[in-house]
């Protein structure tokens, strides 16, 4: 399997530049599922918390795979594995092996896997606040060739115009949701081969959540893999071809899209469809058993 | 530590008659006299602290060769305070127990701040600072002359030899602190019974650039400058000065100048028109005693530079040791001892200095300075330009005290 | 009136070598957001090469291993120290500097032990005479200098990639690593051009009017301190205005000081902290620095 | 932009006489009981350089109601949420709260009114531990300076106990008890956010403002953290104005909506009624917004 | 118990090992259940026994001290009982609220020049000149809280430089009060009867003694009543409000804080903290000398803080007790040191060498001892099952913001 390559078969390191941007992927690669993210019996831990472990997953290149899960399930670590971040939340990978392309991602420095083509929306938005709107978009695109960087941008602009309006706005002072659209802008502003997206749809309205899974789509309809993280399961599912469920940093479930949105488990679980409980009223007792907390009444306070 | 029960070091006079007869007091035990340095190594005024520490290591090695003081050998304890308030007062604490005399104590500020405890102690303390501010106290030697003192003196030689005349202005740059305010309060006195002016710049010890300085003096038309400043700063005044146009003799106090400085691009200036001030003789001068020195310093330190540290330090070792012979004839080694026979003597002089008088303490020791000029191939960078000599005014000048 | 002029100028011109010192203070802030206290020791590290060098190589050769040794230096600082240490907040960062400045410092101002080092500049004392106003050809050459890296680095950081990669790399490592930001490249590189910065500021500091490099030539880098914060902490533009308005009121102060002498002697070197305390208050992130984006 | 107008609708429409869900539970005379306010915020307007984040903006939040703020994303309800904390200085117009007038006052003054808030982005000093981040929500309501403090004078150490006491109880309520003695930084998302809440009610509101509560929360947290809510409001009857991005929720628990679009408040009323206008479909709720949109269940 | 959330996202830890990245707990000076290091606990305020017991040895070192040990280690140890409660004040200030400030030294200047005037130019006893000498360094602090209430950071840090600067001024220039450049001789304290100076001579159990052993126990007292009173400030609601100012100003004031007049408030109290070691280090030099109160003893007391610990009183005592009795025992044992140079041999002097240890030892304790020697202690004795625990589910604390 080519994902057991080792480190040093990447692509050529570039010396010199500062800063470099993904590489086009190498067009006639033989097998098209060759081209993909091949994660095998991953294990991550935050010292001596283990937040992964025999993480299988795969990507094939131009695919969209989606992974659902409870909230510390392991969804941004699994995605922080795969762009080389860890280090920065004091984790690493402590065994198993994460291959992009047929070759190894595991180990390599952030920078360098972006250069593989590998590029991720952060969770949590993470824009340069201090930089204006137009500087953060730059960031995005730092060392692709010019020429793309405008017409990446011309695209970006094309899809979040509110990000033109804005660009010579510090980013900090966005909205919520205006920052998460600069994120994801900032990110297609490289031309992925890979995108990693965390939770992109976080405090976006409807309106524009659906512009985000469209944009997905299309951005995926030309030749780039996507990797999603995503609360809203339904969306999730409707874009993706595979999904995965992490449950306490293991795969519990997984399988083509549509089997697993017809799945009783993700129904209830992730979807909240069917759930004997979302019929009852909210706030009454949950019943004994579930996982549910036991709310008491607070009293008011007496000064 | 182990307990410490009454009678052991502290105070003063508490002596004790020793098998010789001799009653010793602290620091003196019946083959040893512990004598302290507290010298500044690292800080701004290593350079002068290092060469006076060598001299005086190199003067008590010589008396205790030729069989020491008294049957006893001198110990130098060394303690560098880097010219730091906290550490100086530290190393007080440290050594004074233990000591019978200081014999150089480097920096002014530091010597002020334990002044009082000093005093208390009766500890022959001889600063390596000339500030009127550290007169006034039994147990502290000002040697040769103050500040103030040599500043009078510059400005009769101004008048005398450099054409000043009364109506003139003249500039005197200084440092924040008790050099500079000792050696104006000097310069004012002098302008005033002379009818001269003097134009004021005060500056601190980190201004290195003395543009805006001579700006000013320009300006204000000064026809020669008073400079009580470090080295450093002296370099960039009389450098710029004469860049600028403004060729007008300069007097230093001598801590002003530092042989170092003729190495730099400010050598040809200072070689121009620039002189200081100073009780100490120069190492360059002719006389058998220095000569000795000099030749006994190069062959124990090789290659050290040569300024005047080297006379100061030794001559500070010699009032200490001459003091402590005193006290041995009066075979009375106590601090109250040596202080008493310090104090009896009246004309204390030498090759290395003008002659001091050491028996009352609220006046200077000596008030006759020479006038020195730089020169780069003279031993120690400067020679005699005039013999030392007390002017009209200096002689009855009251000195403030305190 | 010429006095007037004499002393402004001369501001000017003291101003445009605290302006240097500034910009490398500047420059660190920018990209990693630290305040860097150890400037100052890089100064004397680039100051001692060249004044060593010198009587060996010449003047400019000395000048170009000064620069590659301050450089070095701090890029050093940061491989070993600042890399490495992992604190929350960069107020403990700078604090880390100030203890490696106490290292560099000591170690230093030992090797130059008590003496005044002269770099060999090309200029000597020579002045340039303005009409009625002097002022060293040094100096002269100090602005234009001063006037060029300034504007050099205002445009890399603006335009280049280096400059975004440095001011995202500050703001947020990680996200910049996910932006392909070779983070340790950018603030080694950072640290470097600094330790540049400083060397060139150095040699403009120990040549005429003052007499050469000693132990007390660190201190100068004090003055820089109010001139950065004057401008902003994160303003190319305003370690140019911040310098030239230290120099200024430092200058004037001094000169005019036996006029001004209610307000005690000596008071040119208080001045300019006055002068920042004043533009703090009206503008608390100073002349040209940028606000911190506030908003939840 | 496409001219926005003001919508129809009946701008001050009470929601109260439209409760789809009766307080049962209540403690008698909570709801407008004992002279809680209505907030009023009429015609304000921010504007940063060049931009109007807020344009003449005007709803009621009716007392012991939960109001629920929505509109596209950057269309000024965190503004809005901030005007009214005292965190931005509205350029004109008035937001009173009983006899006071917010925009005047500075955030401590806010808070000090009983006016509570939550942060779109958690807000939570990580390193301090559960109970100090819910003990520094009661920081309106104790006394304690350097000096008591320093001096650990009784009045203190009567006063910390007690409050200590309420905030256990407030973090029992809120399903933090068992976190209190550790590090917020190290808690999962869902249980900060809880925190955060937790931190508002130690405040012991009036009223309590809630930025995208259940933002980045998967289904069963959606449901835990509306149901918290609802209990907030059912216990304590103050008043709650909520803005939130999940429609479901919005139906299930608002009694009043107002819909902001660039700053311009373009529809008002009882949930289902804004729901079906045709101004709120174009521009927040797209095809994707009924009630059984995706994020559907709250 | 029931654990309401997502029971299904919290991998089990497996190792029980130490140094998951809890940042610091320590920075609030308050045990998290469990988690604490026995000595610390131990000397916490309680009624266990076994506290009581090493509070009562801990004062019994203190009061054997003067009976046992040299003027020379009495003196060091009055700096560094000044130094602790300068630091202390400056850890309240930076530790706990986030501002630098680079001119605390300052307020010991104002502390121990306004004892000495108070007392000698306006005749006030001297223990109330002395707790006046303290309220006129927090109305210096106070009146520049224009700027330390609106700056913060590295603004302020700098910012605070000014007050060196501008105080060195004052202190040369404003003779009358601050004797100009001699400085002035200090009164000696004198408390119900008690002198603390050398005269009238007095011998207590055969021991003489003199103003050092008598401000001893003025130094010890003073420096408990200084941590008993910041601990209590940083426990309190102060402390909470402070912290909170230091780590979310805005979360702050919506929460009620009043921030500037928080951060003014911190500002004055540090400054009185400041005031105190000002005071009790006039005392110990029996002479005030504006030269003491310089830009480094401001460096110095950042730098003992990050060595001893940030934000905590521990922190402060063990970082001052490092920094100021470090160089005085290298140039005490300068000759039996082997590094140490004898004077002008070009080797490495003690005071030199104090200096290099002193800053290496900043690097050191950053880069690997992260919240310094009292954290060093901390981690010794942490870990306990129930934190690992919630540590195991938490997302980084800055990955949502
Ligand atoms: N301090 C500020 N300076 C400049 N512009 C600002 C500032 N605060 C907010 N804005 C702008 O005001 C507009 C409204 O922002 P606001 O945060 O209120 O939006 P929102 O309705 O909360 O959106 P979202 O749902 O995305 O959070 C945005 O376009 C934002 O860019
Ligand atoms: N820096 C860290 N140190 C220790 N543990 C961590 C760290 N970051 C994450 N964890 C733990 O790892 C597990 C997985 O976290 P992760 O952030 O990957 O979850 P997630 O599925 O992305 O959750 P969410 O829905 O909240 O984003 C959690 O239990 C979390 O507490
Ligand atoms: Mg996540
Ligand atoms: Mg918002």
């Amino acid at each position: 399997m080519s994902g057991e390559a080792g480190p040093g078969t990447g692509g050529p390191e570039i010396e010199g530049a500062e800063i470099e941007g993904p590489q086009i992927a190498a067009p006639g690669a033989a097998d098209p599922k060759a081209g993909g993210l091949e994660i095998r019996g991953l294990e991550v831990r935050y010292g001596p918390v283990r937040a992964l472990r025999g993480v299988h997953l795969a990507v094939p290149r131009g695919a969209v795979a989606a992974v659902l899960g409870a909230n510390g399930a392991g969804k941004t670590t699994l995605l922080r594995a795969v762009s080389g971040t860890l280090r920065f939340h004091r984790g690493a990978i402590t065994s198993g092996t994460v291959a992009f392309g047929g070759s190894r991602l595991d180990g390599v420095p952030a920078a360098a896997v972006v250069r593989r083509g590998v590029v991720q929306v952060p969770e949590g938005r993470r824009v340069f606040a201090r930089m204006t709107v137009a500087e953060n978009l730059r960031a995005g695109a730092l060392g692709v060739p010019g020429r793309r960087a405008a017409a990446a941008r011309e695209r970006v602009l094309e899809l979040f115009p509110v990000l033109a309006e804005r660009a010579h706005q510090r980013a900090g002072l966005l909205s919520g949701g205006e920052q998460q659209m600069l994120a994801i802008g900032r990110a297609l502003m490289a031309g992925p081969s890979l995108l990693l997206l965390d939770e992109p749809t976080l405090g976006l309205a409807p309106l524009m959540a659906a512009r985000i899974a469209d944009t997905v789509r299309q951005i995926n309809a030309q030749g780039t893999s996507v990797l999603l993280v995503e609360q809203n399961a339904a969306m999730a599912l409707a874009l993706a071809e595979r999904a995965y469920v992490l449950e306490v940093g293991e795969v519990t479930l997984s399988g083509p899209a549509a089997e697993l949105a017809a799945s009783d488990e993700v129904r209830r679980r992730y979807l909240g469809i069917g759930a004997p409980e979302t019929d009852r009223p909210v706030g009454t007792d949950p019943g004994p058993g579930h996982e549910r907390h036991e709310r008491t009444r607070l009293a008011r306070w007496t000064a | 530590g182990s307990g410490k029960a009454t009678g052991g070091g502290g105070g003063g006079d508490a002596g004790a008659a020793n098998v010789d007869g001799v009653k010793t007091g602290p620091g003196v035990t019946a083959t040893t006299i512990t004598v302290s340095a507290l010298t500044d190594l690292t800080g701004p005024y290593a350079s002068f602290g290092k060469s006076q520490t060598q001299a005086q290591q190199l003067y008590f090695d010589q008396v205790n060769a030729g069989g020491g003081v008294c049957g006893r050998k001198y110990e130098l304890v060394v303690r560098d305070h880097g010219y730091d308030t906290q550490k100086a007062v530290a190393a007080y604490t440290e050594i004074a127990p233990k000591s019978a005399a200081i014999v150089q104590f480097i920096g002014s500020p530091m010597i002020t701040a334990l002044k009082q405890r000093i005093d208390g102690d009766k500890l022959l303390t001889i600063p390596m600072a000339w500030a009127t501010t550290l007169l006034g106290s039994r147990a502290i030697q000002v040697t040769g002359t103050t500040y103030d003192v040599d500043m009078i003196n510059a400005v009769e030689f101004l008048t005398k030899e450099k054409g000043i005349k009364s109506g003139d202005k003249i500039g005197h740059l200084y440092f924040e602190g008790d050099y500079g305010e000792s050696s104006l309060n000097g310069s004012k006195y002098a302008a005033d019974k002379l009818g001269l002016q003097i134009v004021e710049q005060k500056i601190k010890a980190t201004d290195q650039d003395m543009s805006a300085q001579v700006a000013a003096f320009k300006a204000a038309g000064v026809k020669a400058v008073l400079v009580s400043v470090g080295p450093r700063q002296t370099a960039s005044l009389v450098g710029v000065s004469l860049a600028k146009g403004m060729d007008v003799p300069f007097v230093g106090s001598n801590s002003a100048y530092a042989p170092q400085l003729l190495a730099t691009p400010a050598g040809p200036a200072l070689l121009k028109d620039f002189y200081y001030v100073s009780a100490g003789t120069p190492v360059s001068a002719q006389n058998p005693g220095m000569q000795k020195l000099v030749a006994d310093y190069q062959a124990k330190y090789p290659g050290e530079t040569l300024d005047s540290g080297v006379p100061t330090g030794w001559s500070a070792a010699m009032i200490v040791d001459e003091a402590m012979k005193k006290a041995c004839e009066a075979k009375d080694l106590t601090r109250e001892g040596v202080l008493n026979a310090h104090r009896s003597q009246s004309n204390f002089g030498g090759d290395f200095g003008t002659p001091m008088n050491f028996t009352f303490f609220d006046k200077p020791a000596s008030r006759s300075s020479y006038v020195l000029k730089p020169d780069k191939a003279a031993l120690g960078g400067a020679v005699v330009f005039r013999e030392a000599e007390v002017s009209e005014l200096a002689k009855d000048y009251p000195v403030p005290v305190g | 009136m010429a006095v007037f002029l004499e002393l402004l100028v001369n501001g000017i011109s003291v101003g445009a070598v605290y302006a240097l010192i500034a910009l490398g203070f500047v420059v660190i802030f920018k990209a990693t957001e630290v305040v860097n206290f150890t400037h100052a020791s890089l100064l004397l590290a680039g100051g001692y090469v060249i004044a060593r060098l010198h009587p060996l190589i010449g003047f400019w050769a000395a000048l170009a291993a000064g620069i590659a040794a301050a450089a070095l230096v701090g890029a050093l600082v940061e491989f070993l120290i600042l890399r490495r240490a992992h604190v929350g907040s960069r107020g403990v960062l700078a604090i880390v500097t100030i203890g490696v400045d106490i290292l560099l410092t000591t170690e230093l101002t030992r090797r130059i032990g008590t003496e005044v080092l002269a770099l060999g500049d090309p200029w000597g004392d020579r002045v340039l005479r303005l009409g009625p106003v002097t002022v060293a050809e040094t100096r002269v050459v100090a602005l234009a200098v001063a006037a060029t890296l300034i504007v050099a680095f205002l445009l890399a950081f603006k335009f280049t990639g280096w400059g975004v990669a440095m001011r995202a790399a500050a703001e947020d490592a990680e996200t910049a690593a996910l932006m392909g930001v070779r983070l340790g490249r950018v603030s080694l590189s950072a640290w470097a051009v600094a330790g540049a910065l400083a060397a060139v500021a150095a040699m403009f500091l120990c040549v005429f009017p003052t007499p050469g490099l000693d132990r007390g030539t660190a201190a100068a880098a004090m003055k820089a301190f109010p001139a950065a914060i004057l401008g902003g902490l994160d303003s190319t533009t305003g370690a140019l205005a911040g310098g030239l308005i230290v120099g200024v009121t430092e200058t004037l102060m001094s000169g005019y000081q036996s006029e001004l002498a209610f307000l005690g002697r000596g008071i040119g070197d208080a001045a300019p902290f006055l002068v920042m305390i004043v533009i703090l208050l009206l503008r608390p992130s100073g002349l040209f620095g940028t606000k911190e984006p506030a908003r939840v | 932009m496409d001219g926005m107008t003001h919508r129809r609708g009946e701008p001050r429409a009470h929601p109260l006489r439209r409760l789809r869900m009766p307080m049962r539970n209540q403690p008698v005379g909570t709801a407008g009981g004992d002279g809680l306010p209505e907030l009023v915020v009429s015609e304000v307007t921010v504007r940063f350089a060049g931009l109007t984040a807020l344009d003449a903006a005007s709803f009621t939040v009716a007392p012991g109601s939960v109001h629920a703020l929505i509109g596209p994303n950057g269309a000024g309800k965190s503004t809005c949420f901030n005007v009214l904390s005292g965190v931005y200085r509205a350029t004109s117009g008035s937001v009173r709260f009983g006899g006071a007038e917010l925009t005047s006052l500075r955030p401590h003054q806010v808070a000090a009114l009983g006016v509570a808030r939550t942060f779109q982005n958690i807000a939570l000093p990580p390193h301090l531990t559960v109970r100090d981040n819910l003990m520094l929500g009661r920081h309106r309501l104790t006394r304690a300076g350097f000096v008591s403090a320093g001096l650990r004078l009784p009045s203190a150490r009567r006063e910390a106990v007690r409050h200590g006491a309420r905030v256990a109880e407030i973090a029992e309520f809120a399903g933090v008890g068992d976190a209190l003695s550790i590090p917020v930084g190290l808690l999962p998302y869902g249980v900060q956010k809880r925190v955060e809440l937790a931190r508002a009610l130690c405040m012991e509101p009036r009223l309590l403002l809630l930025d995208e509560p259940v933002a980045g929360m998967n289904g069963g947290e959606r449901r835990e953290m509306t149901a918290l809510i609802q209990s907030v409001r059912e216990s304590l009857g103050i008043s709650v104005l909520l803005v939130e991005h999940d429609m479901g929720m919005v139906m299930r628990i608002a009694d009043a909506v107002t819909v902001l679009d660039f700053g311009r408040r373009i529809a008002g009323g009882p949930p289902e009624e804004v729901q079906r206008d045709p101004e709120v479909i174009r521009a927040y709720l797209g095809d994707f917004g009924g009630p059984s949109g995706e994020r559907g269940e709250a | 118990m029931s654990e309401p959330t997502s029971t299904a996202g919290t991998p089990v830890p497996e190792t029980p090992t130490a140094g998951t990245s809890i940042p610091s707990a320590s920075t609030r000076g308050k045990p998290t259940r469990g988690a604490f290091r026995p000595l610390r606990a131990a000397l916490c305020f309680g009624a266990r026994p076994l506290r009581a017991a090493l509070w009562l040895a801990v004062l019994a070192v203190a009061v054997a001290v003067p009976f046992y040990l040299e003027g020379f280690w009495l003196q060091a140890g009055l700096f560094a009982m000044s130094a602790a409660i300068g630091a202390i004040g400056i850890n309240l200030l930076t530790g706990a609220t986030g501002q630098l400030s680079l001119g605390h030294a300052f307020f010991l200047a104002v502390g121990a020049y306004s004892y000495v005037s108070l007392s000698s130019d306006l005749g006030l006893p001297t223990p109330l000149a002395a707790v006046a000498a303290v309220i006129v360094a927090g109305v210096s602090g106070g009146l520049f809280s224009p700027i330390a209430g609106r700056l913060k950071g590295a603004y302020l840090g700098i910012a605070t430089l000014a007050l060196i600067f501008v105080g060195q001024h004052i202190l040369f220039n404003a003779e009358p009060v601050t004797g100009g450049f001699n400085g002035r001789p200090v009164p000696p304290m004198e408390l119900f009867g008690l002198v603390f100076a050398d005269t009238p001579e007095l011998v207590v159990l055969n021991v003489p003694f003199g103003s050092l052993e008598r401000l001893w126990f003025l130094g010890i007292a003073l420096l408990a009543g200084a941590a008993v009173f910041a601990r209590g400030v940083l426990r309190g609601r102060p402390g909470l409000a402070m912290n909170t100012i230091r780590d979310h100003e805005i979360a702050a004031g919506v929460m009620g804080v009043p921030v500037a007049r928080y951060r003014a408030g911190v500002f004055v109290l540090s400054s009185m903290y400041g005031g105190l070691a000002g005071v009790l280090v006039a005392l110990v030099f029996q002479q005030v000398v504006p030269d003491y109160f310089g830009m480094l003893l401001s460096l110095d007391y950042l730098a003992t803080i990050v060595i001893g610990g940030l934000g905590s009183v521990a922190g402060a005592v063990v970082g001052a007790a490092f920094v100021s009795l470090l160089p005085q025992l290298l140039t005490r044992y300068s000759d039996a040191l082997p590094l140490v140079a004898e004077p002008g041999s070009g080797g490495v002097s003690p005071a030199e060498a104090a200096r290099i240890l002193y800053g290496a030892a900043v690097v050191a304790v950053v880069l690997f001892l992260p919240g310094g020697l009292v954290g060093l202690a901390t981690r010794l004795g942490r870990v306990r099952l129930k934190e690992l625990r919630w540590a195991k589910s938490a997302p980084a604390p800055a990955s949502r913001r």
